[in-house]
């Protein structure tokens, strides 16, 4: 909670720091400002709730706090990854701003109670990012991303809202808790309209975590994005909006399960084949590393899926993120850095092996992780997955899940191909790569090999 | 009259003129004149919150939308002269497309809203919800939280359209 | 704890040659695989005969909440891998010694990974560490191929990688199955007795899903018959020691996962499939058989070779009686040490002649007599003449498979045919006869290729004719093995 | 002064405002009619609200109305100030110049 | 001295080993004799304990050495078992092992391969003893496989000639396939008995079913004709005349290819057992006594023509083996591995006088050259020639009583075999020393008669084939017949001759006569008229041809097996496996790719396309909740 006023707070120095002439200083301000967002996020997980005023809105539970943990963390790394892509831009404040504020729209997904904070969260996290993806100002592919994002971003929200309506308009509430106990009193009793208002508002969230066919607006908008607001997007967006979705649905649309889950299947078994097979035939990296968390979402999804009703589900998708985050932070970190030249695609890594050996390995690490291959935390995070699916009905997905990342291993390793193997054509000018980003990146790693080695520090976290 | 009353009949009528005009606004080739019909949807959207008792939302509901972001929309289109000619039409095949979609949509919906039970509207004699007081003290109280935060979505707003919106000075 | 040390030790070397960088790397990597080898005799000294348990167990919760133990321990089993590994990558290190790669120091630290994996594999008893270590296996060989291998690898070990990942993703959720399955008191588990249990609690269509999820990963590693296309290319084109490992070892993977993480699980499974995939291992030796017949690349010819040697394997295990496991267990040991030799041999007469085709090599033996005869030692042994090693686990094998059906062993035996005739004919063309090509040298033998090759033979003769140390583990543990299946 | 009125009006008559903002979406090319269909929804949205929000005595809908209009109002100034932006690139708001980004 | 039977294999052994590691270091002269004098030290501890054998009252003596295979209930220990006939075959093979070690220290003396000569050599001995000695089938196995190793190294010795490495290959192969039969007969014994060591196999042999003794039999017959090169698997013997002479006498003369012989008389418990089993052996036998000695009439190569003459002599034991005249068989065995290996030693003396010649066209009136190899083959084709009293009369006259007593048909094609013998072997005989002298000056200049060390093996085997026939008198004329009753306890199931003493007389009488009468009708074909085999093949008329030509039976083969399997072999290989099995791998990849496009259409980048599925997405979505409810 304190996390969150925090941020926002950073947000509006942010905008001051061009009047008072202390751009220099605003980076090192946000990163301390951001580790005491998540000091203070780190006690509340011990001490329980804070402020209780705002309680029947927005209230950091340990899920809450789980997930809020996970995107300060990121953002943390993000922002030092980010620094330099500051300063190119002279609207360094102004993305500074946007960015935080983004944050603070996705702190607010974490931990809404609320129809309205949700509504809100959902649309301050996305205005910043509608800008951000514009932000290359020349660059047409840039606008593109933009107004796409924007358009689909908004009409989306055009079906939230309609299944909002309806779902107020049947149970006479917006408070989560309120529509949840009011579902279980009368299950019977509710009007027709109202399960077509939590099928809109499940279409919706699907929209936001870019799950086929859904999906359309993520191939595009990640590409023609700056890279580092891609890595952004797949990481804080995705994360944030997953937390939403599992509330959502896990406490307040749980009662009606039987709804939303067959679509839910439909879904993911779509999203994996479309997400798979496309990114198999892509030869920009960014584009293949969207159809790549088209995926990832799938994997979650399903993790929503398998534990409708128990709880290892949390835990589950908390770890999932985590490894995702981070896998994806190292990647994107590694493709800005081999893509300065303008050239996104695959033959950019050629010869990365040669030119920057850390870096080869960290991609390597970062790609298998993305690949589910042990001893990577992405491994772990596909076991839960597995085993959460196994006792399902829905054992078929199971299957076109594996099939699926057989074909997923197969575009991940052209990336290390890329690097390892096909290196006679390129030249072999090294690759300059900032300390502090080699320092994310490296962290990132290390992090993505420790969870993936001793994965009890994090899943035994969060079992509540 | 012919077994209506008076408000049945003023629901009738706002609700075929919102509707006619909203399929002007989608149909209507030249961009202002769309403007326009959307312009007038909103005036009969006000009049049917005012049947719903929603006085304060009315008002509010005019300022906003007609008085602002569609002399906002105005605005834009005048910068940039757009005009029936220049105006880019859709094949029919895909208007045709759309418009199937959207009769399917309509279709599922309306089909979802059929039996739900006849739930009338009710009208106490002083309905005082859509009053200002009524709604500020809901507003101020149980939506103090979003409120605030509120502040924060235009601020983001804000920054993210001066920064397009101004020249990058090299 | 010393199995612990076991796997530890291999990647305390792989980081020291990381890190080190040196140039002798090659020396120092020798020393660690001999220490190395030096451990698992000690463990070798350390083992009860007819142990009631698995000896040396090492067990830590590895992540308390899903059950997962790093739980390893020595049976007579993984006892004799274990042998076969730490005795297999000194040699294979040593045979390294005359062809120079770059970054040398990556290229030893990735086998000790590989070992450390391998090792794991044999020696788990937890089902997910398992899991674990089979597909940790799998990366260091992949970027071995990849880096040092030879023309186009990239789409080869691509396939390889591709190929295998997908089969033991199969794998997987059949062992997640079996998990789920599992109940000690209210609690899952992935203690392999736990999962024996779970597997045999199943219906006989749950086995035999299980039994093919399994399989797939297994018949994929080893190669089946139709599952095989992945070995020839991957092992032409891998650097000569990856192909060792390849062959040598990680083939084993597939046999030994087969015996401890297969036959025990599904029985039911067992009985209903069993046939089919006997069948197709008994299709494999034939037609793996015939096709080494026209092979002209001598290292492709090998690579089809052991199809047709795995196939018999496999189809002895499967057939599931004392025999059959047994002569499996004596046989992976002997087509070990033997293709080993032989892969060596292959790459000996690249570096000599600079070509591997058959058909313009021929005369060496009147160039170089020792070479002829060590090299017609390992042949022997290949085509599992009496007193070699490779005798003792055939006669095993197709003895066991005839007590499942008489014919199939007839089938199964016409690999003695079969194998005479390849293996003395691209003998007879590489060595015997004049030479063809008069620029074709072939002069004296480098001291390592020459120890390597001299230690190959002594272990062919010498447990051909006195096998019963190893034997008696192999009986012993397949007894208990068998007692235990009941 | 309402009286009479099944919800069911209402809810019919948003639906159908609603629908014909997205075959609006789906039809138009020009990007800002585009955009005034978006809002032609969210109106219906609005609508919606409102009369749920009459029908269960609860300002509530209408207070969320509130944040409808203000989310609506930012939207359109950040969409503008992008489609001017783009205006300024490729001289036109046309949707279909903007389909680069594909396969 | 029994309980140190071990040595007699540890001789050679230690002579193979000697040789083999210092064998280029040492002189010629040592390594020859190294090698000769470890079979010697074998000969005598055989012999001593042959002795102490016929001496003692326990005739089956069980040596054992180590445990070697355990697994279950089957229990292979390295054992050896010492019995009459092993000692027997103890015998003859050391004893004639070692004559033709000394006899291949004259012979081979110029080779270079000299030591690694008698490495295989040794190494042979080793293995046939443990043939023999074995008291299980597994360990024969050994020696069986071993011994075909070592023929195939010994027949592929001038390992240059590609021709001779292809006949060595071939031996190889054949008798791999035999040795699958045997070894699937192993295993079924094993199956049926839980045992697969003589001494108690044996005794169980009652508890099994007739069925299976008999496939039993038959399988172990398989082994026996590939290593014994009966019909059909018999092609590989004539090629492996490509080894050098001694080679031929010891192993493919005297010893190995008796090795089949001596399988079925340990087993013969299920031969007698099994009324098809031995009908088979005996058809087999006698077709292949026939059929070979056919072939013989018409070689021109001296070594051909003895290599045919031993197929079809083994052809005739097998013959005595199927009606089941065991004794009999071994008796012949004796005594043609003397007179065989005599004429093979002789002809490889004729062959060193020719200066490497074996063609009989270009020899002729050797008789005044080379004297002693002239009278020691005299005496050895008369011997063969079963004229009385020489060895070959006896066991050849025992083996057709047995027969006619047997069978009249099979009695018959015998004789008519052994008739042919005495033809083609006198033919040679006269037209290698008689006449006159048809090879080159160079050669008639180089006759000389060979050194001692081969001359004297030859008289030692010309007075064996000589006397040899006391070992088996004919009951009938009152005397002892040692064989028969040494093999008492060997052979299980006894079937005495029946026949009244005049049928024998008159049996006999008919053999002598008959090959007399041969004799004399080549006699006066080859010495009266001087007929010369023609120089061209074209000359041959057509049966002549086909006889000439082996019945095209190699390129038959060649036709029915090798073509056939390279041709597969390819297919599987270029079609099958790269095409179809590989190709469905590929596919998948193609499929994925094919997929992939297809699907990365649907991502057209227009916005009114993606607002569109999307909605036509929620319609979809939204129908299928209502189907669900």
């Amino acid at each position: 909670m304190k996390g969150l006023f925090i941020i926002s707070g950073l947000g509006i120095i942010a905008m001051l720091a061009e009047i008072f002439k202390f751009k220099k200083l605003l980076l090192p301000i946000v990163l301390l400002g951001i580790v005491a967002a998540y000091a203070f996020n780190f006690m509340e997980w011990n001490n329980g709730l804070s402020i209780s005023y705002f309680d029947n809105m927005i209230a950091f539970d340990k899920m809450g706090i789980a997930f809020s943990g996970i995107i300060i963390a990121t953002a943390f790394f993000w922002f030092i990854l980010a620094n330099d892509y500051f300063e190119e831009d002279n609207n360094t404040v102004d993305h500074f701003a946007l960015v935080l504020f983004a944050l603070v729209g996705a702190l607010m997904l974490t931990s809404f109670k609320n129809m309205t904070t949700l509504f809100l969260g959902i649309e301050i996290m996305s205005i910043p990012l509608y800008v951000l993806a514009a932000s290359k100002k020349k660059d047409i592919k840039s606008n593109e991303a933009g107004f796409k994002y924007l358009i689909m971003g908004s009409f989306a929200s055009g079906f939230l809202l309609f299944g909002i309506a309806l779902v107020y308009g049947a149970t006479g509430s917006f408070d989560i808790m309120q529509i949840r106990s009011f579902i279980s009193q009368n299950t019977a009793s509710l009007p027709l309209f109202f399960y077509v208002g939590v099928v809109m508002i499940l279409i919706a969230m699907c929209f936001k975590v870019s799950a086929a066919p859904f999906h359309f607006w993520a191939p595009d908008v990640y590409q023609g994005s700056p890279t580092l607001i891609t890595a952004l997007m797949s990481t804080v967006v995705k994360t944030a909006a997953f937390a939403a979705f599992l509330r959502l649905f896990m406490v307040g649309f749980a009662g009606v399960s039987e709804v939303w889950t067959g679509i839910l299947a439909v879904v993911v078994a779509l999203s994996l084949i479309i997400a798979n097979f496309s990114a198999a035939m892509q030869s920009n990296v960014k584009r293949m590393l969207a159809f790549s968390s088209i995926s990832h979402a799938a994997f979650m999804l399903m993790v929503i899926l398998a534990n409708v009703r128990s709880n290892l589900s949390v835990d589950a998708i908390v770890y999932y993120s985590l490894a995702y985050s981070f896998g994806s932070i190292a990647a994107f970190g590694i493709v800005y850095n081999v893509s300065r030249n303008g050239n996104e695609n695959i033959e950019a890594f050629n010869g990365l092996a040669k030119r920057n050996p850390a870096m080869a390995f960290c991609m390597t690490v970062a790609m298998l992780s993305l690949a589910g291959i042990p001893i990577t935390s992405g491994f772990f995070a596909k076991y839960f997955v597995f085993t959460a699916m196994i006792g399902t009905p829905y054992k078929w997905l199971l299957i076109l899940a594996v099939i699926t990342s057989a074909v997923g291993a197969y575009y991940y390793l052209k990336v290390i191909i890329a690097m390892y193997f096909k290196d006679q054509e390129v030249e072999t000018q090294k690759i300059k790569v900032e300390m502090s980003q080699t320092m994310v990146i490296v962290l990132t790693t290390i992090v993505t090999l420790v969870i993936g080695i001793i994965p009890g520090l994090v899943a035994d976290m969060f079992k509540f | 009259m012919l077994g209506y009353t008076i408000t049945q009949w003023l629901f009738g009528i706002l609700s075929f003129l919102a509707i006619m005009f909203a399929l002007m606004v989608v149909f209507s080739r030249n961009p202002v004149n769309s403007v326009l019909y959307l312009v007038m949807t909103f005036f009969c959207m006000a009049g049917h919150y005012l049947l719903l008792n929603a006085q304060f939302l009315a008002i509010v509901h005019i300022v906003v939308y007609a008085g602002a972001i569609m002399v906002l929309f105005l605005f834009v289109i005048m910068l940039m002269n757009l005009n029936q000619d220049t105006e880019p039409q859709r094949t029919w095949l895909t208007k045709i497309i759309a418009g199937v979609a959207g009769g399917l949509l309509l279709f599922v919906l309306v089909g979802s809203l059929k039996g739900t039970e006849q739930l009338q509207l009710q009208s106490y004699g002083a309905s005082q919800i859509g009053l200002v007081k009524n709604l500020g003290k809901v507003l101020f109280k149980d939506f103090l939280f979003p409120f605030e935060i509120a502040s924060i979505l235009l601020l983001a707003a804000l920054v993210g359209s001066i920064m397009i919106g101004k020249k990058d000075i090299k | 704890m010393l199995t612990l040390l076991l796997i530890g030790f291999p990647l305390l070397a792989a980081l020291t040659l990381f890190l080190a960088k040196s140039k002798a790397s090659k020396t120092i990597a020798l020393g660690f695989s001999i220490a190395e080898f030096v451990i698992a005799l000690g463990i070798f000294a350390l083992y009860k005969h007819n142990p009631d348990a698995c000896q040396l167990w090492f067990d830590v919760a590895w992540v308390q909440s899903l059950g997962i133990h790093f739980n390893v321990g020595i049976d007579g089993m993984s006892l004799l891998m274990v042998l076969l590994t730490t005795f297999l990558v000194p040699l294979i290190i040593l045979s390294s010694f005359q062809n120079h790669y770059n970054n040398a120091h990556n290229f030893y630290g990735l086998i000790f990974v590989m070992q450390m994996a391998l090792i794991g594999v044999f020696t788990a008893n937890d089902g997910f560490l398992f899991y674990v270590f089979w597909e940790l296996a799998l990366i260091p060989i992949y970027f071995i191929c990849l880096l040092w291998g030879g023309e186009n690898r990239g789409a080869i070990t691509f396939k390889f990688f591709v190929y295998t990942l997908f089969g033991s993703l199969f794998m997987l959720v059949g062992l997640i199955y079996l998990y789920n399955h599992t109940n000690v008191d209210g609690l899952k588990s992935w203690a392999i007795n736990d999962l024996y249990t779970a597997g045999r609690s199943l219906t006989e269509i749950q086995q035999s899903a299980v039994f093919w999820l399994i399989f797939i990963a297994f018949a994929i590693k080893m190669p089946i018959f139709p599952l095989h296309t992945w070995q020839p290319n991957t092992y032409v084109n891998a650097p000569t020691q990856g192909t060792m490992l390849l062959s040598g070892i990680m083939l084993k993977m597939g046999t030994f996962g087969v015996i401890k993480w297969l036959l025990p699980i599904v029985p039911l499974g067992l009985e209903k499939w069993g046939a089919t995939a006997i069948g197709l291992s008994v299709v494999g030796i034939v037609y793996a058989s015939c096709i080494a017949i026209v092979q002209k690349d001598y290292k492709r010819l090998i690579a089809y070779s052991s199809i047709a040697h795995v196939g018999l394997i496999s189809a002895g295990m499967l057939s599931g009686n004392q025999q059959g496991i047994q002569g499996a267990l004596m046989q992976m040991l002997a087509h070990g040490v033997s293709v080993v030799g032989l892969f060596l041999v292959a790459d000996i007469l690249f570096r000599h002649t600079g070509t591997r085709d058959t058909d313009k090599l021929g005369g060496i033996r009147s160039m170089n007599g020792n070479f002829a005869v060590l090299f017609l030692i390992i042949v022997l042994g290949a085509v599992a003449l009496p007193l070699t090693n490779g005798f003792v686990g055939e006669f095993l094998l197709i003895n066991g498979i005839y007590q499942y059906k008489s014919w199939v062993a007839a089938v199964a035996g016409l690999t003695v045919i079969l194998g005479a005739i390849y293996m003395l004919r691209s003998y007879q063309n590489i060595m015997l006869g004049e030479r063809r090509d008069s620029q074709i040298a072939f002069g004296s033998l480098a001291s390592s290729d020459k120890w390597v090759l001299y230690i190959v033979c002594i272990v062919i003769l010498v447990f051909g004719i006195y096998p019963k140390p190893l034997n008696d583990i192999a009986e012993e543990s397949v007894k208990i093995f068998l007692t235990n299946l009941k | 002064m309402i009286n009479g009125i099944s919800i069911n009006y209402y809810l019919l008559l948003s639906t159908v405002l609603f629908i014909i903002g997205a075959v609006g979406v789906m039809a138009r090319r020009n990007s800002i009619i585009i955009f005034m269909c978006i809002e032609l929804m969210l109106n219906a949205v609005n609508l919606l609200l409102v009369s749920f929000s009459t029908l269960h005595h609860d300002a509530a809908g209408q207070v969320f109305v509130f944040f409808i209009m203000a989310v609506a109002a930012a939207e359109v100034a950040v969409g503008l100030a992008i489609l001017s932006m783009i205006y300024r690139n490729v001289k036109s708001i046309d949707t279909d110049l903007l389909s680069n980004l594909k396969n | 001295m029994i309980k140190l039977i071990a040595l007699v294999p540890l001789f050679p052994l230690l002579g193979f080993l000697i040789n083999g590691f210092f064998g280029k270091k040492i002189s010629k002269g040592l390594s020859g004799s190294i090698a000769a004098v470890a079979i010697l030290a074998s000969f005598i501890v055989s012999v001593l304990a042959f002795i102490e054998l016929q001496g003692s009252h326990q005739k089956e003596n069980v040596i054992n050495v180590f445990s070697w295979i355990n697994s279950g209930m089957l229990k292979i220990p390295f054992e050896f078992l010492f019995d009459s006939l092993s000692s027997l075959f103890l015998l003859i093979i050391t004893g004639i092992g070692f004559l033709i070690h000394v006899y291949s220290i004259g012979y081979m003396h110029e080779d270079e391969g000299f030591s690694r000569f008698f490495t295989y050599l040794n190494l042979f001995v080793f293995f046939m003893l443990l043939l023999v000695l074995g008291n299980n089938y597994l360990i024969t196995f050994v020696g069986w496989e071993g011994v075909g190793l070592c023929s195939y190294l010994l027949i592929g010795f001038w390992f240059k000639n590609t021709a001779y490495n292809n006949a060595a290959k071939k031996a190889f192969i054949m008798n791999r396939i035999g040795d699958l039969g045997f070894l699937l007969g192993i295993i079924l014994i094993f199956t049926t008995f839980g045992s697969i060591s003589y001494t108690e196999v044996f005794d169980k042999a009652g508890t099994a079913s007739t069925g299976t003794i008999s496939a039993i039999a038959l399988l172990l017959f398989i082994g026996a004709m590939g290593k014994s090169a009966q019909l059909p698997l018999y092609t590989w013997l004539p090629d492996a005349m490509a080894g050098p002479t001694p080679v031929s006498a010891l192993i493919h003369a005297a010893t190995m290819v008796t090795a089949g012989i001596f399988m079925v008389v340990r087993s013969n418990v299920f031969y007698s057992m099994s009324e098809l089993a031995s009908q088979t052996v005996a058809v087999v036998g006698v077709l292949t006594a026939l059929f070979a000695a056919t072939i013989g009439l018409l070689q021109n190569d001296i070594k051909k023509i003895l290599a045919y003459s031993t197929v079809s002599q083994l052809g005739l034991m097998f013959l005595g083996l199927g009606v089941g005249a065991f004794s009999s068989s071994v008796f012949h065995v004796t005594t043609h591995a003397f007179f065989k290996a005599l004429l093979f030693l002789g002809a490889g003396s004729v062959i060193h006088a020719m200066g490497g010649e074996q063609d009989i066209r270009k020899m002729g009136g050797l008789s005044g050259k080379i004297k002693i190899t002239f009278i020691t083959m005299l005496l050895g084709t008369i011997a063969i020639s079963g004229i009385p009293p020489f060895s070959g009369f006896f066991s050849k006259d025992e083996i057709l009583a047995h027969t006619y007593e047997h069978s009249k048909i099979l009695w018959l094609l015998g004789m008519i075999a052994s008739m042919l013998t005495v033809f083609y072997m006198f033919r040679m005989l006269f037209i290698v020393f008689f006449g006159k002298f048809r090879g080159t000056h160079a050669q008639e200049h180089h006759l000389h008669e060979s050194p001692p060390s081969m001359t004297f093996p030859l008289v030692v085997l010309a007075a064996l084939s000589v006397i040899g026939g006391v070992l088996g008198l004919p009951e009938f004329w009152g005397l002892p017949n040692w064989m028969h009753h040494n093999l008492d306890e060997v052979i299980k199931i006894k079937n005495p001759s029946l026949l009244s003493h005049e049928t024998e007389w008159t049996l006999m009488g008919l053999a002598v006569a008959s090959a007399a009468a041969v004799f004399f009708f080549a006699y006066t074909l080859y010495m009266k008229h001087k007929v010369l085999p023609v120089e061209k093949e074209e000359q041959l008329k057509k049966w002549q041809k086909l006889i000439y030509n082996k019945y095209y039976v190699d390129e038959i083969y060649d036709m029915l097996i090798r073509k056939p399997l390279d041709a597969i072999s390819t297919a599987f290989y270029k079609f099958f496996d790269l095409q179809i099995v590989d190709g469905m791998v590929n596919g998948v990849g193609i499929l994925v790719k094919s997929i992939g496009s297809v699907v990365r259409l649907a991502q057209q980048g227009n916005i009114g396309f993606y607002v569109i599925s999307m909605v036509m997405g929620i319609v979809f979505i939204v129908l299928l909740t209502f189907l669900m409810k």
